[in-house]
Parts: structure tokens; sequence; C-alpha cells
């Protein structure tokens, strides 16, 4: 297939083109574009999952045309192990977002015209080589995000949008400075990350710290790390579920992919010096602070969204571990909370499209009147709590296991945490799900078919990564260990001066 | 442990009751619909049942091999290999594992056999099966697990299951808390097991054999004798110590034991499979099958020694004054492990798993005796609304007297052999308080069991009159498990034959290799053998049995000394103290569990109002310009909370006024702006 | 070469052709009633001088009318620019609602006068012309502020507008003599070599000249302390002479400013940086004016409800980020500088245009009228809008983006950290006042009883135009670029 | 040489004229007025201006000269155009003072 890459970002940019195009009021029209472009992206990605070559360190399918000469700036596509997992998640996480949305009653033709859009932005994050690039789709997702949020979003819509736009565009800035200054005090003045990766040794240290706090800022309000993490539950709450699955099922990703592609390959000297207290101790700070603020939420979707800050805490940590076990253990995490958060934001869809409210305690007993919906929020939240067997196990005793040698203060308190995950999910769980029957919600129909169609595929994901991650493990591991040992050869003082 | 014999019919012990839950859950609603309960209960039982066949074969297939060669790999495919830990899904068949597994799929297979009759009259029977048959599959996994993380998995698996089935009937809160205090209690115990793991993995890539294959790690142990571990501890007491903890929970021993009586809560087959036979045995299988490592660690050792005893002996004094014929049941399966855990703190595995083998056989058979009383009294747990069931029930009447028989040691039943072994070696072994308290132990233990014999079958009748009338003898499927049960319980002993009376221990030898560790064979061997002294203790024991019996068929069955007096003994603050589980449940909810809670509610209004305030002033830096002008009314009006964003925006007002209108004040701008630039310049000058 | 006056028209078609035009669009409306066809004239006019632009004999540089005027790339651009300025101010004006209610032929023969006086701007050499031609642009923007006859908003301004131009042109000239006295020259070559020249120059003096001088092209540019006039004038003038005078005289305004501070009074190093006067410190002094022109022009728009109020502190903010490019003292802030004038002019037009169209369907033009515009009919003035407003805030794949890049990509390359640090956070509060408008226009409920609006095809093609061009260009700006790299270069032959 | 006049004495007039034009527009409230106060800033440049050409040095230099001719005319252009804006608001107020005028603001 020529020019996967470009096929696979650009397809839903024509499948905006054509929704727009289209005439007003043909709803079925908008929703059946949507859903080709997206299968596109799913069967290229399939494509490019069987034809990845695990065994090299090199850029694959790679694509590089000149753009804008004056600058040394060119349209440079290409993926390896870091980004592969990334890829395969946005395309699945878009296929399924596209089912969510069918559930949008207003002004349909905008909506999948900046679903397309969104879409696109998030594919060009992960497959950009080239910073000016990655920094163009890293904007251009912000903007339908805004207009997602704002237009079709719950009732404190406005302000949940703009303070998403505003935190991320300050975050979005800082990169930018970092990324001229990178360009401008390099041995060779370029943007191509693969270029400024191997140039990485010409920074001096107190050059190479400014920018990686920097860019760490900016990538941190993404993950988003703990001082810069108050948008995230006033944009899970007021987006639509559609919205919600896609924020937390790759938006997330891309601040800590960020920070392994730009931070770890370029800044290698700073990162070894710095990782382990902003990626390791806020990452700690993550686990345990959203685990605690989820034990108080009142609200089902909020409740979610702490559970997602506590998780991506366990990422962070990965990546300050400086293991291979840790690594690879953080971009399988990043790949698993992927597919659990996202079912678990489509489970709290189906409650708020049948009651349209979200309060954990105005439910109760829902297991009698819809068995089949408790059974799959069960096993999601059984999922979501890291039981082995499943996904998120695996990547959490990784994570946890790589993390040990350097950080066993670190580490035991993240494992101590999935006491308090299995406290607030489990005690939510018997709110919601067990118990009597609430009266009021005794005639509630069960799972539609095309619930259950969105939820099956991820299900099935998160049983066969737990008991076979390999099939993921096997892409991430060259690169990553390349990565790692990158960072590790110009390491100068201890990993953990405290140690 | 060199050269297993590879094979791959190991893994349809595990894959058949995985089979049956899956089709269980996911059709079995249609299913019972359609062709109603038999094809669940023929599913169901005949999952387990197959499995426990292949298993005999693959018993008979093992005996024929040569003792020190008896080692099956079933190695299915790659589970992970990263940064060094290279894991397969594998299952690992030696004679430890096959003993376990034969228990799993035996006993389990009988109260599979007792549910089809004590469920018959659910609505979600498929549900029951289905859990029951997944909380087989994950035992299996936790026994078979080549490497520590898939023996984490089934630790975990049961863990799920048993938080399901103990919530089974989940329509009334009441059982799912128990539910959940189930699971979080045994996350508990996960935590230390888990960095147990995480140091078990650190130490030996230190010593260059990175691995957690519980062979390899065997193999490689001796290398970690010297290695510094953790909290000023040597790495093999930390590892040992933690994953010790981790079995604590597991196995409902002190200090993490309050949820295995609240687990009552679930239907009682489930507490007989769960709570009695296999789930709770999980603790004592992983410091046998770890005993490598628990013998390079004489501190650990005598740390699990004391708990079990300390355990055995509180958990029978509370089991004295219980009413509920359940928690009764309980405490003394706490009390039971306590005694295991003390066989295999002293170094007498053989005795420890022996134990375990025989007590599931009892404890089951006691449990579904008692399942088969509540059955006949439609539902009645409480001990003082029953009595002189035995003209009605005479079958469960003497199964449930066999197993209680064999509970409390008396010859020639099984509890004789296996718990009388584990008190020997304790003084063996030359702990004589742990001794002490074992002793004590059985006495009470034979005081409670008679309790409860003489006040469900013995006496009069208090129950309501139409229970009175509803009464009938255990179904046919419940009938047969019992007998079953009950001469398992009377057989089982003779397996292995206490040394005074013949050298007779085929259980013990078939044993042999797996425990055949240096360190292990070294702590074995510095006990005591002297035959006579071991009479002498059986001769103790006994002694304290008989009180025990005596003191209790004199208070419930003759009626010669009254309960009440002796409660009031001391102010009854014994019996205060032991009918209120000392307190333990309120000390933890009071200790952690509140704070927990208010800390929680204080980070989310932390999150909500301060991080949210401070993060928008950083987030928005036009402050800048208007500081002093925005900062005056806007601090006065809004206090912190929105106070940046309104900095900004008071200071766009304040500009604005600027503007006035008129054309006088524009041109004052330019002068003003003139002699501004002038005097800076000169200033800047000089 | 230094070409006398005949010689010279050779290269001045352009600025014959508008000077013709507007003396037949004054007799034409002498002689006739109905004047509608007059804009069209004078659409065709701007447009042939854009052509005549392109046509011109390429030469590396030559002195026209004695030295009055320099023909070089650098003039050739801001030509092209102020031409495509008239084009879409008399685009416009045919379609404002407005500008039909006045009188049509002296309406277009003084916009194309203006834009003479601009092309005369852009091209002048010596402080005479430079003073004549910002005589011509400021008069006529004068008289076109108040063209609407009965308007009290409109005279006020014209008023407010004459008086403060007077007085800063007034300024300008008393500096320039000062300038004149020391350089003992009217021509800035000669006035380069004088302030260069061996003997010194009294730095005080000329300082004082600079500050004074500085008062009339800070005024034109609107940037602070001279920007005062701006808000009430752009309210008050019709929307078409806003935007002209928006994207028109202001960059005529930078190119005279950049004509005069760097081919004028400072020399260009070998290495593309250039030097200013020792002990005349103006590049520090517009250092500051440029900060402070962008966090008030930012700040200030925060609390508007009029949306071209809103539009006027923008484009003093706009004039701050391209001020960034011109403080640099290097080429490269040079060229960064032309391509945000080029990206701003794009954006600035098509913001006002959409703002015009709001304004001829509802006579309004507070936020209230944007509330829900995108649900009631309004959905395609309403993305163009966003468009527009999105790439003045420099949000990627827009041309805004495109110019905001350049310049902080040069103000990093010169170490100038902190100016570019508060550039970013000063787009990042703009991001605040250009989401208002958006906000209302998305995320608003339509007011009860507002109507749909209706847009003529005229104004339609225009805002499509620009719109695309605000997209095409932010993803492919390399056309954009080498046209700004190849027009830096001043001439100053000595033949 | 002209009966004792240097130039120095002329820029002080200059200067004054300046001050006195700049004194005027800031402080008359009357429109015609600010007017006037402009011409006077204009009169002070082609003082300036006529000032340097005379005492310059080198050749015959008219430029000052001729500069001050096209300030003279632009003064009256600029006189006729803001004497004609002045007309119009004084139909519409029936005043010129300045103060009236100030409906835009803020």
């Amino acid at each position: 297939m020529a020019h996967p890459l470009t096929l696979i970002t650009f397809i839903p940019l024509i499948g905006m083109i054509l929704i727009l195009a289209a005439p007003a009021g043909l709803v079925r029209w908008y929703k059946w574009i949507a859903v080709a472009s997206a299968a596109a992206q799913l069967v290229i990605a399939a494509w490019l999952y069987t034809n990845f070559n695990t065994g090299t360190v090199a850029m694959q399918f790679t694509e590089r045309y000149s753009w804008i000469g004056a600058y040394h700036i060119y349209y440079f596509m290409g993926v390896d192990g870091i980004s592969i997992s990334m890829v395969l998640l946005t395309a699945l996480i878009c296929f399924i977002a596209v089912f969510s949305s069918f559930s949008i009653d207003r002004a349909e033709k905008g909506y999948y015209a900046l679903l397309m859009l969104l879409d696109t932005g998030m594919m060009g994050v992960f497959v950009a080589l080239d910073f000016f690039l990655f920094y163009i789709f890293w904007e251009v997702m912000l903007l339908p995000m805004y207009f997602l949020i704002g237009i079709w979003g719950g009732p404190r819509r406005e302000y949940a949008a703009i303070k998403f736009f505003l935190y991320t565009l300050l975050g979005s800035v800082l990169i930018l400075l970092a990324m001229l200054a990178l360009y401008y005090y390099g041995a060779v003045p370029t943007f191509d990350m693969t270029q400024l990766a191997a140039h990485s040794s010409s920074y001096t240290i107190g050059f190479q710290r400014i920018v990686w706090i920097a860019l760490f800022i900016g990538f941190a309000i993404k993950i988003p790390a703990f001082p810069f993490h108050t948008w995230l539950p006033d944009a899970h709450v007021e987006a639509p579920t559609a919205i919600s699955v896609i924020l937390a099922g790759v938006l997330l990703k891309m601040g800590t992919y960020g920070i392994l592609r730009v931070n770890f390959a370029i800044l290698p000297a700073a990162t070894h010096e710095l990782a382990w207290l902003l990626l390791g101790l806020i990452g700690t700070i993550n686990i345990v602070y959203g685990a605690m603020c989820a034990m108080a939420q009142k609200d089902f979707k909020k409740l979610v969204a702490y559970s997602s800050i506590s998780h991506m805490g366990y990422v962070m940590l990965g990546l300050a571990s400086f293991t291979a076990a840790g690594i690879n253990g953080a971009v399988l995490q990043m790949f698993n909370h992927g597919t659990i958060t996202a079912m678990l934001f489509l489970l709290v869809g189906v409650i708020y499209d049948r009651t349209h409210h979200r309060e954990i305690d105005g439910f109760g007993g829902l297991a009698q009147s819809m068995p089949i919906y408790a059974g799959i929020t069960g096993f999601a939240f059984f999922a979501a709590l890291g039981l082995p067997g499943l996904s998120a196990f695996i990547s959490e005793v990784l994570v946890l296991i790589g993390a040990w040698q350097l950080h066993p203060i670190m580490t035991t308190l993240g494992a101590a945490t999935a006491i308090l995950t299995a406290g607030y999910l489990l005690w939510c769980f018997q709110r919601i799900y067990l118990g009597p029957l609430n009266e009021k919600y005794a005639a509630l129909p069960d799972l539609s078919a095309r619930e259950i169609f969105m939820l099956l595929p991820l299900a099935a994901i998160v049983i066969m990564l737990g008991v076979y991650p390999h099939a993921i493990l096997v892409l991430l591991n060259t690169s990553l260990v390349h990565l790692n040992q990158g960072v590790l050869a110009v390491a100068t003082g201890p990993a953990l001066p405290l140690h | 442990m060199e050269h297993p014999v590879t094979t791959d019919l190991v893994r349809w012990i595990v894959l058949l009751p995985l089979l049956g839950a899956a089709i269980n859950f996911l059709f079995g609603a249609t299913l019972q619909k359609r062709f109603g309960k038999r094809v669940i209960s023929f599913l169901g039982c005949g999952a387990v049942l197959a499995a426990f066949a292949i298993a005999l074969y693959t018993l008979f297939a093992m005996l024929a091999l040569a003792p020190d060669r008896r080692f099956m790999l079933d190695d299915l495919w790659r589970w992970f290999d990263v940064g060094g830990l290279k894991l397969d899904i594998a299952f690992w068949l030696d004679p430890l594992s096959i003993v376990m597994v034969l228990i799993i799929t035996g006993v389990g297979g009988l109260i599979h056999i007792y549910s089809t009759d004590y469920m018959h009259d659910d609505a979600s029977y498929w549900r029951f099966f289905g859990w029951l048959n997944l909380f087989t599959f994950a035992m299996l996994v936790l026994v078979l697990g080549d490497n520590l993380w898939l023996m984490f998995v089934g630790w975990e698996g049961v863990g799920l299951c048993s938080f399901a089935l103990i919530g089974f009937w989940y329509t009334d809160l009441v059982n799912t808390n128990a539910g959940n205090k189930a699971f979080i209690v045994n996350r508990i115990g996960d935590l230390a097991f888990v960095v147990a793991i995480y140091a078990l993995f650190a130490g030996l890539g230190a010593v260059g054999h990175p691995t957690l294959v519980i062979r390899e790690v065997a193999r490689y142990a001796p290398a970690l004798a010297g290695a510094r571990g953790y909290l000023g501890l040597p790495m093999v007491t930390f590892v040992t110590l933690m994953l010790f903890l981790g079995a604590t929970g597991k196995s409902a021993q002190i200090p993490l034991h309050v949820w295995l009586p609240d687990a009552m809560a679930g239907p009682t087959p489930v507490s007989a499979l769960i709570h009695a036979a296999t789930m709770v045995t999980a603790g004592v299988y992983m410091v046998a099958r770890l005993n490598f490592l628990y013998s390079m660690a004489p501190a650990t050792m005598l740390v699990v020694a004391t708990v079990g005893a300390l355990t055995a002996f509180l958990a029978a004094t509370v089991g004295v004054t219980q009413t509920d014929i359940k928690r009764v049941l309980a405490y003394s399966t706490i009390s039971q492990l306590g005694y295991m855990f003390v066989g295999v703190g002293v170094g007498a595995y053989a005795a420890g798993v022996f134990h375990l083998m025989t007590h599931a056989f009892f404890k089951a058979c006691l449990f579904l005796g008692a399942g088969s009383v509540i059955h006949a009294l439609g539902g009645e747990q409480d001990m003082r609304k029953m009595g002189a069931l035995r003209h009605k029930m005479p079958l469960t009447f003497v199964t449930f007297f066999a197993a209680t028989l064999a509970i409390c040691g008396v010859p020639p039943f099984a509890g004789f052999m296996s718990k009388d072994e584990i008190i020997w070696r304790a003084y063996a072994h030359g702990h004589f308080v742990i001794w002490a308290l074992l002793w004590a132990g059985a006495g009470v233990t034979a005081f409670y069991m008679f309790r409860q014999v003489y006040m469900t079958f013995f006496g009069d009748f208090r129950g309501t009159p139409e229970q009175d009338h509803h009464v009938h003898e255990a179904p046919s499927a419940m009938a047969f498990v019992l007998v079953a049960l009950a001469i398992l319980s009377t057989v089982g002993g003779f397996a292995m034959l206490p040394g005074f009376i013949a050298p007779f221990a085929p259980f013990e030898r078939f044993l042999d290799p797996v425990f055949n560790s240096d360190a292990t064979r070294q702590v074995f061997a510095s006990g005591l053998h002297d035959r006579s002294l071991e009479t002498l203790f059986a001769g103790l024991s006994l002694l304290a049995v008989a009180a025990g019996w005596l003191l209790a068929d004199l208070t419930y069955r003759q009626g010669v000394l009254s309960a009440a007096r002796m409660s009031e003994f001391a102010g009854g603050v014994f019996y205060r103290l032991s009918f209120g589980k000392y307190r333990i449940d309120e000390f933890y909810r009071a200790a952690f569990l509140a704070p927990y809670l208010k800390l929680a509610n204080a980070a989310a209004w932390f999150d909500g109002h301060i991080i949210d305030g401070v993060v928008n002033f950083a987030a928005s830096m036009t402050v800048v310009g208007a500081w002093l002008a925005g900062l005056f009314d806007s601090y006065i009006v809004d206090g912190l909370v929105n106070f940046t964003s309104k900095a900004t925006l008071a200071a766009g007002g304040r500009l604005r006024r600027l503007q006035t209108g008129s054309i006088n004040g524009y041109l004052y701008g330019i002068l003003a702006a003139v002699m501004v630039i002038l005097l800076v310049r000169a200033i800047a000058r000089v | 070469m230094d070409l006398g006056n005949f010689a010279s028209l050779h290269f001045f078609c352009p600025e014959l052709l508008l000077t013709t035009a507007t003396l037949l669009i004054v007799l034409v409306d002498l002689v006739i009633i109905d004047g509608a066809y007059l804009g069209a004239v004078a659409l065709i006019t701007s447009a042939g001088a854009l052509l005549l632009i392109g046509v011109e004999p390429a030469s590396e540089g030559a002195w026209l009318f004695h030295r009055m005027i320099v023909y070089d790339s650098f003039a050739v651009f801001f030509r092209v620019l102020i031409a495509l300025a008239a084009v879409v101010a008399v685009w416009m004006s045919m379609g404002s609602a407005e500008v039909r209610r006045c009188a049509q032929g002296e309406y277009y023969a003084i916009v194309l006068a203006s834009t003479l006086g601009m092309f005369l701007m852009a091209e002048s050499a010596n402080l005479l012309m430079a003073y004549l031609s910002l005589e011509i642009v400021s008069l006529t923007s004068y008289v076109l502020t108040g063209i609407l006859r009965n308007n009290r908003r409109s005279q006020e301004a014209a008023l407010k507008y004459l008086i403060y131009g007077g007085v800063a042109s007034g300024t300008m000239i008393y500096g320039m003599s000062w300038l004149y006295g020391i350089a003992g020259s009217l021509d800035f070559v000669a006035i380069n070599h004088a302030l260069f020249a061996a003997s010194g120059v009294p730095p005080l003096t000329v300082f004082i000249a600079l500050v004074l001088i500085l008062a009339g092209l800070g005024y034109k540019v609107a940037s602070v302390p001279f920007h005062m006039w701006a808000p009430d004038v752009y309210e008050g003038a019709p929307i078409p002479i806003t935007t002209f005078l928006a994207i028109g005289s202001k960059a005529a305004g930078f190119a005279l400013l950049t004509r005069f501070f760097y081919p004028g009074i400072s020399r260009l190093d070998v290495g593309g940086g250039w030097t200013a006067l020792s002990g005349v410190e103006w590049p520090q002094l517009l250092l500051v004016v440029c900060i402070i022109t962008m966090t008030l022009g930012n700040l200030a728009a925060l609390q508007q409800d009029n949306l071209k109020r809103l539009l006027a502190y923008s484009s003093i903010a706009q004039a701050g980020y391209a001020l960034m490019g011109f403080v640099l003292l290097s080429n490269d802030g040079l060229r960064a500088m032309l391509v945000y004038l080029f990206a701003y002019y794009v954006m600035d037009a098509g913001a006002f245009l959409v703002v015009m169209i709001v304004a001829n369907a509802t006579g309004r033009e507070d936020m209230g009228a944007y509330r829900g515009l995108a649900w009631r009919g309004g959905a395609v003035p309403a993305i163009a809008l966003a468009i527009f407003l999105l790439s003045l805030t420099g949000i990627p794949a827009t041309i805004g983006f495109i110019g905001k890049f350049y310049v902080f990509a040069a103000a990093i390359r010169e170490r100038f950290y902190v100016l570019a640090l508060i550039g970013i956070l000063n787009s990042v509060v703009s991001l605040y006042y250009y989401m208002s408008p958006v906000r209302a226009m998305f995320l608003g409920q339509p007011e009860e009883g507002a109507q749909p609006i209706a847009i003529g095809a005229w104004n339609y093609s225009l805002m499509g135009l620009l719109a695309f061009a605000t997209i095409a260009l932010g993803l492919y700006p390399p056309p954009v670029i080498a046209f700004a790299a190849r027009s830096l270069h001043f001439f100053a032959g000595t033949s | 040489m002209v009966n004792g006049l240097t130039l120095n004495d002329f820029l002080i007039l200059g200067l004054a004229v300046f001050l006195l034009g700049v004194y005027c527009v800031l402080t008359r409230r009357n429109a015609i007025g600010i007017l006037m106060g402009i011409e006077l800033i204009l009169n002070a440049a082609n003082i300036n201006y006529i000032a340097f050409s005379f005492f310059g040095g080198g050749g015959a230099n008219y430029d000052g000269q001729v500069f001050a001719i096209f300030v003279i005319m632009l003064a009256a252009a600029e006189a006729v155009i803001g004497l004609a804006i002045i007309l119009a608001i004084y139909q519409n107020l029936r005043t010129i003072d300045v103060g009236a005028a100030e409906t835009l603001s803020g």
C-alpha cells in the first residue's frame, strides 16, 4: 500500500469535506461517511500492524517531502515502536466513537465534520516526525475539541470548553518556544525529530534543562499531570459521550507520547537528571491523589475522570524508571488505559442517555433491570482496578517491576493505590448496580445491539492483552529499549540522588 | 526439577472449568430458560468432574515415573518477554500441585453436586454455577501456575470469584458489603504479595538471574543468601515476610482475618468450597510451594508459626461464644488454618499439607451438614432456635458427628493423624509456647465443636412449629455428598500415620521430591525424632480433647453447668471480648477506614477549589500589567477562587476608561508620551 | 540610476493609472447623476494598478524624479500589498449598505487618491516626499471617515482624526526640521551619510528629533502611545473605510517607518544585522513601544462589546506583533515583519468583511447580533469569521500562525527571549476575546425574533476568497515567504 | 549677518512658536481654536526650515525653503478640510465645543 500514513491521517479529512458537501438534513449520509472513513482507518491500521517489522529501530513507512524550504521544514511522516501502538489505538477508539455518536441529535452535520477533523488531528500527531508538522497537528486537534465540547456538551459546557482550550493552548505555546529554541541552538538547524535526536549531544546541559522543563509543562497539561489537571474533570463531565471516549482514550496519551518522542529522544541528559523528580514524583502524586479524589466524587463521570488521572500516573512512573520493563509497561499502560477508559465512558453514556443524570447515589440495584449492562460494567470495573488476567494488570505490573529498582517507595505507593482503586470502584459499583432496585428505573431497557457492538471489541482486546500481551509488547520492545539505552548512555549522575 | 516431562494434557484440567464458566455466563440464562436447570447442573458439574478424571489419570501417570522425576510441564504460549522478564503461560505439575488439584477438583466436584440440590429453587442458578466454575479455574491456575505472576493471576482470580459469590444474593446490601470487604482486605494482602515479587525479581536480577519461574527461583535461591533487602531486613527474610503477609490476607490469619466471618453471607456451598476447602488454603500452599525460600529465613519461619498459633488459639476462643452455626465453623476454619501455618512454619511442610487435605474433607462435610440443616429449617442459621434434629435428620447427624470427631482429632479419624502431627512437630522443633497454644486450642476446639453438635442435634427443638413441620432429611444429591465426605474424613487419616504408630506415611514420601531443597531438609532434620516423647504428647492432646468434650457435654447436653453462669465468669469480660470478636472490626474502621474517607473528601474539596483557583492564576499571566488595580477590587469582591480571571478582565476594563473620548485627553497622551520617553532616556543616560 | 522626470514615468505606470482614474471619476460624476458603476471603475483601476506592478520591468533599483521616489523590491512589496488593500476596500464598499447612501463619485475618487498617497509613502526617498505622501493619505482619510453625511458618530470620528492627525504630523515636521538642520539635506541617503560621518552628531538632539518624527509615524501605524485615535475612528468610520485604514494605511505606515528607520538612519552590516546610531537608543525605545502596544491592545480588547472596537484594539495588538519583527534590528526580523503584515492583511480584511455583512443585515455591531448566528442561517459567515479570528489568534493551519511563527522564530534567533515570551503569552490572552464572538455565534442561543442573515453574492465571493487564502496560505506558505524574502532590498545606489 | 541675528535666534523663535502652538492645542475647547494651534505648530516648523536653509553650510541649499512652501500649501488644505468637518458638526450639534463630541469612548 503506497503512502499508508498519509492515507490513514487524511482519509477522515476527506470524510469531513464529503460531509460538509453533502446536502443538509441527510443525517444518515453523515453517519455512514464517518463510519466509512473510520473503518478505512482501521483497515490501514491493521495492515500497518501486520507489516510492521518488530526487529528494527528505524522509522518505517516513512514519507518525506520538502514543505517550507526556508526553514528546513519537511512533510515527514513515519512510525516506529513508540508510535505504532498509538496509531492502532487511535484508529480503534475513533471507529468506536463514531458509533457512539449516533445518539447525537443536534446539528449532526457540524458534529460529524468536526469529529473527522479531530480524528485527522489526532492521527497526525502520532505519525508526524517533523516537529513543525507535529505542532500543527497538535493544535489542529485542539480546535474541534473546543467546539465539540462547547456546542454538544452538558450544562456548564462553555466554561469547560474555554478552560480546556486555554490550558492546552498555554501548554502548546510553551512547546512552540521550545521547538524554536531546539531549531536555532542545535548543531544543524532542522525540525526533523530524528535528526534532532541524533544531534542531541550538541545542546549544553543548562540549555537542555530549561527546554526540557518547558516541554514537560506543555506535555504535562495534556497528560494531565498533578498541578495542571483541573481541566480534565470539567471537560469530561461536560463533553458528550463520544467525545469523552476520544478525550480519555486518545488525547491523554499525546502528553506522554510527546515526552517519549521529544523529551527522551532529543534531551536525554536532562531527562536522566529531571525525570525522577518531575515524572516519577508527580506520577506517584497523580496515582494517589487521583484515587483519593475519585473516592469522594458524587458524579459517576467525574469519578471515571479522576480514575483516568490516577491511571495516567502509572504511565509517568513507568517512564521515570529508566528500565526496559518500566518503559514498555508505560506504553502498554497507555494502550490499555485507552481501551478500558473508553469502555467506562461508553458505559456512563449508556446510563446518561437513559436517565439524563449521573449522580451515583441516584441509582440502585440496576443489575436487576439491566443484567447484561451490569455484567459488562462489572467486567470493565475489574479491568480498571487491574484484575490479574486482564490487560491493565500486565502494564501495571511491568511499570511497577521496572520502577522498583530506582524508586521502591514510589512503587509501593503506586501498588498500594490498587487498594484505593478497588475501594472506590467497588463502592461505586455497589451503589449503582447492587442492593435493592430503585423503582424509578425498574423499566430501563437493557443494552441495545449498537451499544453491545461497541463494547464487545474493547472487552475482547482487554482479555486478549491480559492473556497474550506479547502481541503489543513485541511491537514496542526494540524501539523503547533503544530509546532507554539512549538516555542511560548519557547519564552522568545517579538517577535518583536521594537513593 | 531439571528435566520435566512435557505434556499437553494438564492444560485441559484448567481449561475445562473455564469452558464451563464461559458457556454458563454467555448462554446460561437462555439455556436455563429453554431447557431448565438440568443442563446447567450437567454442564457445571461435568466440567469439574471431567477435570478430576484427567487429574486422576495424570496422578497415575506421575506415579509411574521414578520418584525424583515426577515433574510435568505444559507450556502453552509466550506470555510476555520484556527487559529480562521472560514468562510463559505454563502449568507445572509436581506432587504438591497434583495433591492440591485433586482436592480442588475432587472436593470441588462434590460441592458442585451438592449445590445442584441446595440452589435448586434459585432463579439465577446458571450464574451460581458460572462463578463456581470460574472459581475452580482460578484456583487451578493458582495451584498449577509455573511462575509467580501466573500464580498471582489465580490468587486474585479466586478473590474475584469469592467477591462475586459472597455477594451472590446482591439484592440485599449486607451481602454486597461483605463481598466488598472480602475483596478489599484480600487486596491489602495482595499488596504485600506484589511488593515481595518486585523485591524478589530485583534481588535475583542483582545476582544475575532475573527470573520469576518458580523452579528457576528454586535453583538460584541459594545465591540470595547474603543479599541485603529493604527495611533493614535481609532480602530472603523481607521477601518471605511480605509473601506471608499476603498469605494472611488470603488465608484469613491475624491481622487480615476480619473478612472471613462476614463471608458467611454467601450461600453455604460457597462457604464450604471457598472459605473452607480451597481458597483459604492458598496461603498454606504458597508457603509450601516456596519452601526453599522460607527455609532460608528462620526469622520468617518463626513469625509464620507464631501468627499461626496465635490465630489458632484466639479464633477458637471466639468460636466458643458464636450462636450462628456458620460463624462457628468460620472461626473454626481460621483456627485450623492457624494449625496448618504452624505446620509449615516449623518446617513440617508435609504435615501442614496433609492437615490441609484432611481439613478440606471434614470442614467441607461440616459446612455441608450445616447447609443441610439450614436448608431443612428454611434458612434459619441461629443455633439457639435449633435442637433435637438427630431424630428427623439422622444421616446429616451421623455425617456431622463423624466430621466433628475428625476435627477434634479423635483417633482413628483423619484429624488425629494430621493435627496431632503438627502439635507434635511444634514441640519437636523446640517451640514450647506455640505447642502450649496449640494444645489449649485443641481443647477449646473440642468444646465448641461438641457445643455446636449438642445445640443443633440434641436437647429439644427450639424452632417455630412450621419449621418443625418442614424439617426433612437432606435430599439425595446432598446426602450422597455428605456420606462421601464423612468417609473421606474417617479414612483419609491413614495416608500418613504418625511416627509412633507405624512408619507408614506414603503421603509424606510422595511429597518428598517437592521439599528436597537442602535448606528445607536441614530445617526438617533439626527437629527431635524421639518416638516415646511423641506418644506422650499424643496422649496429652487426647486428654485436652476429652476435657473439652466433657465440659461441652456437661453444659449443653446434660445441662448440669449453665452456659449463662459460665459467661459471667470474671465479670463477663472474657465473654464480651470473645463474642465481640475482640473489637478488631471496629478498630480497623476507626483507625483506617474513617480517616481515609475524610482524607478523600478533603482531597476532592482541595482539588475543586484551591488548585483550580491557583492554577487559573498561573494560567492567565495577564495580571502583570494591571496587578495593583485589578488586585484591589477583585480580591475584596471575589476572594481567591476566581481571582485571576477577574483580575484580567478588570485590567481590560481599567484601560478602557483611559479612552475617555475627549480629544484633549488624547492630545495630552501625545505630550505625556514624549515627556516620559525623554525623561526615561535622561535617567537612563545618567 | 538617477532618472529625470520623464524617464521616471516609465516606472510610474500604476501611480499614473490611479491619478487618471481619480480625475476621470470626478469628471464623470459631475456629468452623470447616477454613479452606481463608478465603484466598478474604481475596482478596475485598483486591479489594473495591481497588474501593472506585476508587469513592470524588473530592475534592481532606481531613483525616480530626481531622487524623490525610490523604486526597489521593498517598494514593490508594499505597492502590491496596498493595491490588494485598495481592491478589498473598493470591493467591500460596493457591497456595503452604508457606502450606498453617500455620494459615490466623491467616495471612490478620494479612495483612489488615498491609494495613490499610500503608494507614494511606500516609495518616498526624501523627507519632503514622506511628509507630502503622509499628508495626502491623512487628509483623504479624514474626509473618508466623515463621509456619512448626517451620522454623528462619523462626524465626530472625523473631527478627532483630523485634530489628532494634524497635531501628530505637525510634531513630525518639526522633528524633521531638526533632522534637516543636523543633516543638511532632505534626502534619506544624504542624511544617512551625514549621521554616520566621522565628525559625529549631537546624539541628544538627534534622539529628540527622532522622537518627534516617531509621533507622526507612530500615529499612522497606531502604535502605543499614539494610538488613542484608532478605537474611536475605527468605530465611527464606515466599515470599508475602517478596513482600508486598518490594512492599507497601516501597511503604508510600516513601509515609511521601515524605510526611515532602517535605510534612513541605521547601517546594514555584512551578516544581515543592522547597527543603529551610537548613543541614539531608538531600538530600545521601539522595543518598549512594541511590548506595550501588544499588551495594551490585547488587554483593552478583553471587555469590548462592539465588534468594530474589538477589532480596532486587535489591530493595535497586531501592529505590536508586526513591530516585534521590526525591533530585532536584523533582516530576519524585517522578513518576518513583511510576512506578518501580509498575513495580517488577509485575516483582518476577512474579519472586517464579515462584521460588515452582519452590520448590513442587522444594522448592529454589538455581540448580541452574533448570538447563535451559526444556528439561524448564518453558518457560512459564522465559520468564516471563526477562521479569521482563529487566524488572528495564531492557531495553526492558518496564515496567522505562519506570521506569528516567523516573528517568534526571528525573536528567538536574535535572543530576545523575554520579547518572545511576552508575545506568546499575549497570543494566549488574545484567544479569550477572539473566542468571545465565536462563542456567541456557535455556543450561544439566537435571541428571539432574530431573522436569518442574507448575504449578497458580491460579499459572499470575497469572503470565500479571503477564507480560502487564510487556510491555503496557512497550509502552504512558501509563496508568501519567497515573496517577502525577495523584497527585502533597499536601493541606495550611488549613481 | 542679517543685522546681527544668528541661527540660534531663529531656532529659539521656532521653538517658542511650537510650544505656543502645543499649548494652544491642549487648552482650547473650541475646535477652530485647535485648528489655529495646529497652524502655529506648522509655522514653527517653517521657521526652522527657512532658518536652516539660510544658515546651512555649503552652497545655496534651497531644500528647506521648498519644504516650507509645501508645508504652507498643505496647512491650507488641512484648514479647508478641518473647517468643512467642523461646519458639518455645527449643523448637527449646534456647537463646535470639542467636549460635546464625546460619544465614542471606552
